[in-house]
């Protein structure tokens, strides 16, 4: 361990240090290069920070630890309460992970306005890592919204096309959605006095709060609709494809990335920390959801022409596994459900920049118009082949660990939700596979593909640690569950109860 | 009663307690008198920069009646007490604000500017006097102060049609709501023979309320409702709004606002006035609602913020309606985040839109991003704080408004708004996406940015920032007012 | 008795008055009808006793504003009223609705609000008390409309004095 | 009883007005023709006294004529809204004070209110109507022209002769005609009566003079009617009995002027006091005449000397000279009371 | 004797005269009259009140709602010359730059 004051203050540090970064890019000079160069330094000093945050976890401890808390606002009583379990650290070490990779893909595909680019990202980065670190409502609210405005203006301003129409969209559906999230937090804020989310928590499990027990399914639903939208669970999801396929590549990548996960993270913590009941009762039909959304995703994708959208899809089918992890209230489902968020981070990351290096060399992203790439890019297609098969969940690959997991939670739960969510893998390998295939394998079918370029070092420094982390997260998953399971159990622990309760009955 | 011997002057500290007042009227006059004196060429910058030296000197008076003891003054006229000073603060800050704004505005439009800075000042003076006032005849008149020198703000720019028929329009509707407002009086002191608030508040406390006092409730609240631009008294506002000057509208869509807010929580709440929940409720959830719904097609900004504003009113109504402990400090503080932000917004538009006020369609502000960061930002900043985004100002005032709420258990109403909210954020974002993600038709530059407009960004931005990241001292402040009116 | 009917005698002007003046078309006969209207008002004060509200009641509604009304009329040629579609609409909703209902509540109150009637001159209004209100409880007030009274004369000023001898100065200058 | 003595008092009153409007123009016709080194009327009766009585019977077979295109029911009742606002505000004017007839002790005034000054002032303040009106409803330019100048004229110097009668009403103490003139009572040192005008407020009456003239439309200020721009200004269309209202109405209104002014300044009915009971009963009233004749006859005098003032130099008189001038007057008598206090 | 409900009852009539004007008519100084017209009726009810209460402040806020009205009418009549100087006519209905 190291001293306690580094410890009190990494949170914070991990989290401010981009945003220091965007804050000295303002007053900078407008000179590309260098800014691209700080950038990258910002952000790779942000996550070398993070790693402060696995090596001296306290993995075996349950609850949160590198705990800060401040009082920031008296009235309202707001803290300032950092801290983090085994989940959200992870999630912080993705962030920090995926953003100098987002810096280095974006190197020379934006070209115009970039310090206002690397501005938005950096303050992007800093509202992701709040978000996940954030013990106190109010300030994870705070963060949640945060998060909402460079994204938009990422998609709206560098994005492609019909950019306005989806950041728009984008900014709208999280903004309703958020809305109902507040409310059930001003409604808890009025209850009980407190922000503070082990206070609430224990005010809940105590049966202290008045009004909880009529109010509680709609406080559950006030924060699921907010999650849910943002995860996207299937009938809200129909943002996703349009931000993905018009967002700038660093846009998707953090996107898909972490913005996604953002929702089941809330899910996770908050909707099964704060209603275990609630929860349990409104299960059944999320799970539902969920299974729709892996089918659906997956049909829909394999029909898409577009390569984006197809892996846009794609993410709805695997953030569906995740949804139906965590609701199956098993600690293999939520062990899994966690890990999915990781491995689909690094690999739908991974899957985005591949899509970002083509869209750079030849504008489009229409499958139709690729096809026997492997022949001109032969380094690019290795690792293209690589993070598809961690996408489908080839076994010593990150992919199918997680959702390996999540379906023996599922299981446990209802077999027939494992079985039906087993066939999501199955579609996963045949679009994925199908998308490969046309698009790598046979002729050239466009003579201007045959002059393409394979990837330059650039490219492939930014690859490689996702193909790197693919392949450690798929070969020692330990090294990340040992730290995610006691945060899970300590999730599940009402459940517990909960169950024993109706087993007493 | 019996006139009281006229021997009796006022103390000292009386005098203190009306401060602001006198320093503003002084400067007022001081201006008038300095207006035929000095060169016309260089009349604006100089009686500009005296009315912005009696703004400050007026926001010194206001902090300095925090120095001294509470009290009332001119045989319980007015009471001055930690409320109206936070809405004399707000008020003449308000005021220095636009004052920054209209320099480069005077000139670009070559407007005379004796009269403007003056009436501007005058204004204020009713403005700071509503909000101090215990009395509802010395609130009439103050509101009529502060009332018709907007009128003829508004009509200001006499040789363009529409800012006359924009001032038509707020006069006639205006006088007609003071109409209201006075008949309510009217009533009040027939139902309670008398018009002194806390009397007022003695007397509907002591026995059955009469019927008389709801009628003269309900009035009242109309004539203040069309002040503040609440549905279903809002017809005016996008049409004045749109004719007037742009730094005016900034003006009057703020301070007079505010002032009106600190008579109605004066009046509802210290008066104990009868049966205002379920009126309230009523004009709140109208206004949100109508209010947001306008904005939703509405290509001219000036007309987009109009809407907003009535909204915004729907919003500070909640308020109202929840129980003073928490409604009024929540009312106080979104007054100050509103101000800050709409005030800046007019800013901004004041100086794109440039002479003859020709820039003001949404279509204009496209490229602006590109154009000119600095406004863009600024603009950004002071539309995200009305959406109601965190770290600005308008989150907090939105937050402890439905939180207020809650507390009272108005669930509906809060559902009513925060939908409202989600609904609102739609036509500012189209603002947003015009700056940053269309590009312009034509590449016409924009003017620099002069020293007065970048203050009055500069403060009104620092204003919204710094209410989104520390409100809790101005929250304290507000609280321990609003414990001083119940 | 005598109180009663030159109440009823001077009301029934009033009300009229009030009704022509909506009825009319001409601006000038509303004005006329309105400055009724304020002169028979002036006699009911008197029967209210507030003879110094009565006789400044004239003075100011009746010989000042109205006259500036009347001048304006004059000013500007104002001629008959056009009617808009619109405005019937207008008029057949308005009238009997805004006249009824008003009325109807304004009754209704006010029998029931128990007020007890009040003979002639109870409550005289000599200039001197008024005056010792004015100047000690009302000081502030008084003081304050003077701010008023400035503003209108400038605003007066400003909005009605032609645009473009403005500009002329600007110019000589 | 009371009802029955009111209303022989108004009779009088109305025939002593009417009389005096007469034969104030037949003595206008007379100064003014002694100015100009003319006779003036002199064929009709000796020294044509009984020349009002011929114009009244001209005025009254005369032809009466309503041009077409007027707006008619104002063009009519224009005439008379001026002729009787003209002749009611004597109903307040105390001539003299109480006297005795059969044994009845009766105040020599229609009706003895305590605010009659205001009562005067609301009353002629409405005298506008009757000319804007005219002008109006007349339908032709000169008389538009003419009734705007006259009622813009009216309205800016009523300012000026209101705020020259406060520091009278600051003397005094009252509203009530009666006790101003009760407060005039009096010498300093035995020899200079306790007048208003005496009493510092001698700017104030110089104001009211100005302003007099003003709202009677008299020669300096008669824009209004001036023949040489206007023909005959408001009353440009009107003939006969019509115009004789409007006659009568300026008349009658001088004559009131008149009587305020000898009231508020002049010390009213004050004067030495001899002879017989019965004669101090009546010089009061003598007094009171002489007063007013002086005055009438300063107005006839002025007419016949002075040229007339231009239009903005009416305007520009009133606004910056007369009403700066008026309130200064009423700062420092202010002062002087309150300090003596 | 007359029962000050009378009183009352005229001024709430000259109120809503005024309104129902206000709504109804169309030319800009008629429209301004029915408010004068309101502020009538307001002040018959003030002096009927202080009547009832016995309390001369009622009729000393008559004074001050005249100054208003005076002050109001100064200003709007401005406003109204203003407006004709720029649009020709004085009819509501067709001082219609801004829509409603």
């Amino acid at each position: 361990m190291n001293s306690p004051t580094l410890d009190g203050a990494i949170l914070t540090l991990v989290t401010f240090i981009p945003l220091a970064g965007a804050l000295l890019l303002i007053v900078a000079p407008r000179r590309d290069r260098e800014i691209r160069w700080f950038a990258l330094g910002v952000s790779l000093l942000g996550f070398f920070a993070s790693l402060h945050l696995p090596v001296h976890f306290a993995r075996a401890q349950a609850g949160f630890q590198y705990e800060l808390n401040v009082p920031w606002i008296p009235t309202p009583n707001i803290h300032y309460h950092m801290g983090i379990d085994g989940i959200s650290m992870w999630l912080v070490v993705l962030t920090t992970f995926l953003t100098p990779l987002c810096v280095l893909i974006s190197w020379k595909s934006i070209h115009d306005r970039v310090k206002e680019f690397f501005i938005l990202l950096l303050i992007l980065e800093t509202a992701l890592i709040g978000v996940f670190v954030s013990l106190d409502l109010f300030l994870f609210y705070f963060f949640w919204e945060a998060t909402l405005i460079p994204m938009a203006l990422l998609i709206g301003i560098y994005g492609h096309e019909r950019r306005v129409y989806a950041a728009v969209k984008f900014f709208l559906y999280t903004m309703v959605a958020s809305v109902f999230m507040l409310a059930a937090i001003l409604w808890l804020y009025a209850k009980t006095g407190t922000f503070d989310f082990v206070a609430i928590q224990t005010a809940i499990r105590g049966g202290q709060v008045a009004g909880f027990a009529g109010a509680g399914a709609w406080l559950f639903l006030g924060f699921f609709v907010a999650f849910a939208v943002k995860v996207p669970l299937f009938p809200v999801h129909t943002w996703l494809p349009d931000a993905h396929v018009e967002a700038p590549t660093a846009g998707s990548v953090l996107l898909a990335g972490v913005l996604l996960k953002m929702g089941t993270y809330g899910m996770l913590r908050f909707n099964l920390g704060l209603f275990p009941e609630q929860s349990r009762t409104n299960a059944k039909w999320i799970m539902v959801l969920a299974i729709i959304g892996i089918i659906y995703g997956a049909l829909v994708a394999m029909v898409q022409p577009n390569l984006k959208k197809l892996i846009a899809y794609s993410s709805i089918s695997h953030l569906g596994f995740v949804v139906l992890g965590i609701f199956s209230f098993t600690q293999a489902g939520l062990d899994g459900a966690t890990f999915v968020m990781l491995a689909h981070g690094v690999s739908t990351g991974a899957l985005f920049m591949l899509a970002g290096i083509l869209y750079e060399r030849r504008h489009t992203y229409d499958i139709a118009s690729f096809g026997g790439i492997a022949t001109p890019m032969p380094v690019y297609a290795t690792f293209f082949l690589f993070i598809t098969l961690a996408s489908v969940g080839l076994p010593l690959l990150n992919g199918f660990v997680g959702e390996f997991l999540v379906l023996s939670g599922a299981f446990q739960a209802r077999a027939v939700y494992g079985a039906l969510g087993a066939t999501g893998v199955i579609w996963s390998a045949c679009y994925l596979l199908w998308m490969y295939q046309r698009v790598f394998f046979g002729k050239v079918t466009h003579d201007v593909n045959l002059s393409l370029p394979d990837l330059n070092g650039r490219e492939q420094i930014a690859l490689w640690p996702t193909a790197v982390a693919a392949l450690i997260m798929g070969v020692a998953p330990l090294l990340w569950l040992n730290a995610i399971d006691p945060a899970v159990q300590t999730a599940l622990a009402p459940f517990v109860q909960l169950a024993s309760k109706v087993v007493g009955q | 009663m019996t006139p009281s011997t006229l021997q009796t002057l006022p103390q000292g500290i009386e005098y203190v307690r009306i401060l602001p007042e006198i320093v503003l009227s002084a400067f007022g006059i001081v201006i008038m008198l300095l207006d035929p004196l000095v060169d016309q060429r260089r009349s604006s910058r100089m009686l500009g920069t005296i009315a912005l030296i009696g703004s400050l000197a007026a926001i010194a008076a206001s902090q300095y009646q925090t120095q001294c003891p509470p009290g009332t003054a001119f045989w319980d006229m007015v009471r001055v007490d930690a409320f109206s000073i936070f809405f004399h603060i707000v008020v003449t800050t308000v005021t220095a604000v636009v004052i920054l704004t209209s320099f480069e505005y005077m000139d670009v439009q070559q407007l005379h500017a004796g009269e403007y800075y003056a009436l501007v000042l005058f204004g204020a003076v009713g403005m700071c006097l509503m909000s101090s006032a215990v009395e509802l005849v010395l609130i009439f008149i103050a509101l009529e102060i502060s009332s018709i020198s907007t009128y003829i703000l508004a009509g200001y720019r006499r040789r363009v049609a529409i800012s006359s028929e924009s001032s038509v329009k707020y006069f006639l509707l205006g006088s007609f709501a003071t109409a209201f407002f006075l008949y309510g009086v009217a009533l009040m002191f027939g139902a309670t023979g008398s018009t002194s608030i806390a009397k007022i508040g003695e007397t509907l406390n002591a026995g059955p309320v009469p019927l008389l006092a709801y009628v003269a409730i309900a009035l009242m609240f109309v004539g203040l409702g069309f002040k503040v631009a609440a549905a279903p008294f809002h017809i005016w506002t996008p049409d004045v709004y749109e004719g007037a000057p742009a730094p005016i509208v900034g003006f009057m869509s703020t301070a007079p606002k505010a002032a009106v807010f600190a008579v109605l929580l004066r009046v509802l709440f210290e008066a104990h006035a009868p049966g205002r929940l379920w009126l309230i409720w009523v004009v709140a959830a109208l206004s949100m609602t109508l209010g947001n719904i306008g904005a939703l097609v509405q290509d001219n900004i000036k007309r987009l913020l109009a809407y907003s504003s009535i909204a915004h009113a729907g919003y500070l109504l909640v308020a109202f309606a929840a129980l003073p402990s928490s409604g009024i400090p929540a009312a106080m503080f979104y007054t100050a985040a509103y101000a800050a932000m709409n005030v800046g917004c007019f800013a901004v538009i004041s100086h794109f839109a440039s002479a003859g006020e020709r820039r003001v369609t949404l279509e204009d502000y496209a490229g602006l991003g590109r154009r000119s960061p600095i406004l863009a930002a600024t603009l950004t900043l002071f539309l995200l704080s009305l959406i109601g985004i965190p770290i600005t100002g308008g989150f907090f005032a939105k937050f402890y408004v439905f939180s207020a709420a809650l507390q009272a258990d108005l669930v509906g109403l809060t559902v009513i708004g925060v939908l409202n909210s989600a609904v609102g954020a739609y036509y500012y974002l189209r603002v947003i996406v015009m700056m940053y993600m269309r590009e312009p038709r034509e590449e016409t530059p924009v003017a620099p940015i002069p020293f007065g407009l970048g203050a009055a960004l500069a403060i009104s931005g620092f204003a919204t920032l710094y209410l989104g990241l520390l409100p809790g001292r101005v929250l304290e402040y507000a609280r321990s007012a609003a414990a001083l009116l119940r | 008795m005598l109180h009663l009917s030159i109440f009823l005698f001077f009301g029934a002007i009033c009300a009229a008055g009030a009704v022509n003046l909506l009825v009319q078309r001409h601006p000038i006969n509303s004005a006329l009808s309105l400055i009724a209207v304020m002169v028979s008002l002036a006699v009911e004060y008197l029967l209210l006793g507030a003879e110094f509200v009565a006789a400044v009641q004239v003075i100011i509604y009746a010989g000042a504003i109205m006259v500036l009304f009347v001048f304006v009329i004059m000013l500007l040629n104002a001629g008959v009223e056009e009617r808009i579609e619109g405005s019937r609409v207008a008029m057949i909703l308005g009238i009997p609705g805004m006249l009824v209902g008003s009325a109807l509540v304004a009754w209704v109150l006010l029998e029931r609000s128990g007020t007890s009637s009040v003979a002639v001159g109870s409550l005289p209004g000599y200039p001197k008390e008024i005056a010792g209100l004015l100047f000690h409880d009302f000081l502030l007030p008084f003081e304050v409309t003077s701010v008023l009274v400035l503003i209108a004369i400038m605003g007066a000023v400003v909005l009605a004095s032609h645009p473009d001898s403005e500009t002329q100065q600007k110019k000589e200058s | 009883m009371y009802a029955l003595i009111s209303l022989v008092k108004i009779v009088i009153a109305l025939v002593l007005l009417l009389t005096a409007v007469a034969y104030s123009v037949w003595l206008e016709r007379k100064v003014v023709g002694h100015i100009q080194n003319r006779w003036g009327p002199t064929r009709v009766g000796p020294f044509g006294l009984l020349q009002p009585l011929a114009d009244g019977a001209k005025f009254l077979f005369k032809e009466d004529l309503t041009p077409p295109y007027v707006y008619k029911p104002l063009y009519i009742a224009a005439p008379m809204i001026s002729v009787i606002f003209a002749l009611t505000s004597i109903a307040v004017i105390p001539i003299g004070n109480s006297i005795t007839v059969g044994g009845i002790r009766t105040p020599l005034q229609i009706a003895d209110v305590n605010i009659g000054l205001l009562i005067v002032l609301g009353i002629t303040s409405m005298g506008v109507y009757g000319i804007a009106l005219a002008g109006w409803s007349s339908n032709s330019k000169y008389s538009l022209l003419g009734s705007l100048r006259a009622s813009a004229q009216m309205v800016s110097y009523e300012i000026a002769l209101g705020l020259s009668l406060i520091g009278v009403l600051i003397m005094s103490g009252s509203f009530s005609l009666r006790e101003i003139v009760d407060a005039q009572g009096g010498t300093f040192w035995g020899f200079i009566p306790r007048w208003n005008i005496f009493q510092g407020q001698f700017v104030a009456f110089f104001i009211y003079l100005m302003a007099a003239f003003a709202e009677t439309n008299r020669i300096p200020f008669d824009l209004p009617e001036a023949e040489t721009e206007l023909v005959a200004g408001y009353h440009t269309e009107y003939s006969a009995m019509k115009f004789a209202m409007f006659f009568m109405a300026e008349y009658a209104n001088m004559i009131t002027v008149a009587c305020l002014a000898s009231l508020l300044f002049l010390g009213g009915w004050h004067g030495p006091l001899f002879g017989p009971a019965w004669l101090q009963e009546l010089l009061p009233i003598a007094w009171f005449a002489l007063r007013i004749f002086g005055f009438l006859f300063l107005y006839i005098w002025i007419r016949g000397t002075l040229p007339r003032f231009r239009y903005d130099q009416l305007m520009s008189f009133g606004w910056k000279f007369l009403f700066p001038l008026a309130i200064a007057n009423l700062v420092i008598t202010a002062l002087i009371v309150a300090l003596k206090a | 004797m007359v029962p000050l409900s009378y009183y009352l009852a005229l001024s709430g009539f000259l109120f809503a005269c005024g309104v129902t004007g206000f709504l109804i008519k169309r030319n800009i100084i008629t429209i301004f009259m029915s408010i004068e017209l309101m502020l009538n009726g307001v002040n018959l009810s003030f002096v009927a009140f202080a009547a009832q209460w016995h309390a001369l402040s009622g009729q000393v806020f008559v004074f001050f709602v005249m100054v208003v009205a005076a002050a109001e009418a100064a200003v709007g009549l401005a406003i109204i010359i203003a407006v004709f100087r720029t649009r020709e006519t004085l009819n509501v209905d067709r001082v219609n730059l801004l829509k409603l």
